[in-house]
């Protein structure tokens, strides 16, 4: 099968809206497909990945755990903006997984080299 | 008025709106709104210049959700959904910054 | 004290339906009145009957027709959103030739007379949209 | 019958979403109620009033003569905030109705007084 | 070329369907080919054949049923979305124990594997949302 | 690549998100993303700011439907949907900014 670079673009916070789970269902079905998968996280979307979600007192189901687990479907490539972390207050240690994380600059450098981009 | 801030104060401007243009009153960030009451954050800036103008308060479940309770910015009350609508009880009107 | 809700936008995609669901289950626990809650733009789609959402989610349209039996609540879609958007009774099928209804049990289809009359109403209403 | 005074806050662009077509819905229904109507237009709302539209090249209906009808409903309190008209480049000449302008300091009086703000 | 297109959002609350529409109609008129539409999140909500949008207004379901029944265009409708969101033909129908459907003509329900297949097997992916 | 945007630079962070992200390429503004292409508007300053890092279009049946194609900045080209498709072939990918 052809293989191409698939970029997910993830820009809005979690919960608030259904983006961030509905495109993590993206990723998991394109990695099932072998394609050549990563994420970019920037601006709100930094907030996905912001450990400790405790989703009880808005009865919504957490996905936290899927970040963790992207790993199991070989998909490694995940990008965090260091501005947009900044902005928020947060640095590499408050996010949930290990990720790369690069200048605003390196980050449009990645998604120049994909085929696809898909934004939620 | 209370006033109800739904959105991220660093995606949409909503917050900004309600900052500038209400009365003197209260503000309760529901939400992506709660992202403003995180310490260290632009967000926290934004309300901090507004001063004393308003008092503060945020939701606690949406902000446990997103892992950010323990980073309340301070001046600002959490409150959970029966505190809400005691704030909307206390207020003479209210309005959701959409 | 008499509340009233105004929902703007469909179950899922936005937290605007949850809020309103938690805030309306803590208003009756208050001890107060929720004279009406009304559905209008996307919010519409808060009532229809043909949701399956996954089994360890919950399940938003049920949730409100649940509380509504239970507390005897008006939910009220509007009738011009729900018709842009596919929101059919029985009486909106015959008249508009449609095959299918699909509104959720405890849920009616009015008009947007019925909101601004929960602003008279009310002593106050609360929005929850996008 | 009780008259309260109800408040539109408009503060979204026409087209681009429906919110500012159903919120006139909502006006002019408040209106045959015979409440104390108004309407507030601030931020991207006061891109509903610019003069002009032209919506047949994107197939959908156009509402400017909504506003201009309003009057004949005795809705006549249409109140629009002047620095959002100067950060988009506007000025009075541009809207298609006549309204009071107003700084954002004296709109937020304005929503003070009422009984019912809705927002769209 | 071969062209794919994927609407996020639904009718009338976004302009997302509209310019998606516009945009597909130009991609046939220059004479490209449209690999397949698929619909996710919200835009689910575009495949209802429920709606009865005003006379003087733009029908945005039937003009999509009309528009790939015409050119033979594969609307693929994201199951685990519709689900949620209470859009259902007979074979969901019968699964889930729902007693209507609502599913227009020319749209399919299938899953989220039909958009990566259709950014695989297209020259260009279009994203239309909110 | 070909950038899409299609949210008005004065609600949201997506026009913002794009000029800062993006490697040199095309912009096209569609939708209530037009505004930014509109005469001594905020958005404009955005777009002028970016200097000629990028290709400016916007969509005309857009700019029309809002009254704003008579206001269009200088440096923008205006094309219809024709125009937009013939954007999507040019450019080897292309990013919807939502």
């Amino acid at each position: 099968m052809t293989i191409k670079k698939f970029m997910m673009v993830n820009r809005k916070a979690p919960y608030g809206t259904v983006y961030a789970l509905e495109s993590l269902e993206v990723v998991l079905i394109a990695a099932a497909f072998e394609q050549d998968v990563s994420l970019a996280f920037l601006d709100d979307g930094v907030y996905q990945l912001k450990k400790g979600h405790q989703t009880k007192g808005i009865e919504m189901k957490g996905f936290e755990k899927t970040y963790g687990a992207l790993e199991d479907y070989d998909v490694t490539k995940l990008y965090v903006d260091q501005e947009s972390l900044a902005a928020r207050g947060l640095t590499a240690d408050d996010l949930c997984v290990p990720v790369e994380i690069m200048s605003r600059a390196e980050l449009g450098k990645r998604m120049e080299e994909q085929d696809v981009v898909l934004s939620f | 008025m209370l006033n109800i801030v739904n959105k991220s104060p660093l995606d949409r401007g909503s917050l900004d709106a309600c900052l500038q243009s209400a009365e003197p009153g209260a503000i309760l960030l529901i939400e992506d709104g709660v992202y403003a009451a995180t310490r260290g954050s632009a967000g926290e800036a934004k309300l901090k210049a507004a001063g004393g103008k308003f008092k503060l308060f945020a939701l606690g479940p949406d902000m446990e959700a997103r892992g950010i309770a323990d980073r309340a910015m301070d001046g600002v009350t959490l409150v959970d959904y029966a505190g809400f609508v005691d704030l909307v009880a206390e207020y003479d009107t209210c309005q959701s910054w959409l | 004290m008499k509340f009233s809700i105004l929902i703007n936008e469909g179950p899922y995609t936005h937290q605007a339906s949850d809020s309103a669901y938690q805030f309306a289950k803590s208003v009756l626990a208050k001890g107060h009145e929720i004279f009406r809650i009304f559905f209008y733009h996307d919010g519409v789609n808060n009532a229809t009957r043909l949701t399956t959402p996954p089994q360890d989610d919950r399940n938003i349209v049920n949730r409100w027709s649940k509380l509504a039996e239970e507390n005897k609540l008006d939910l009220v879609v509007c009738v011009a959103a729900a018709q842009r958007r596919g929101i059919v009774d029985e009486g909106e099928a015959k008249r508009n030739g449609k095959d299918a209804t699909n509104l959720a049990p405890g849920f009616r289809i009015s008009g947007l007379g019925q909101l601004i009359e929960a602003g008279i109403q009310s002593d106050r209403l609360v929005t929850f949209g996008d």
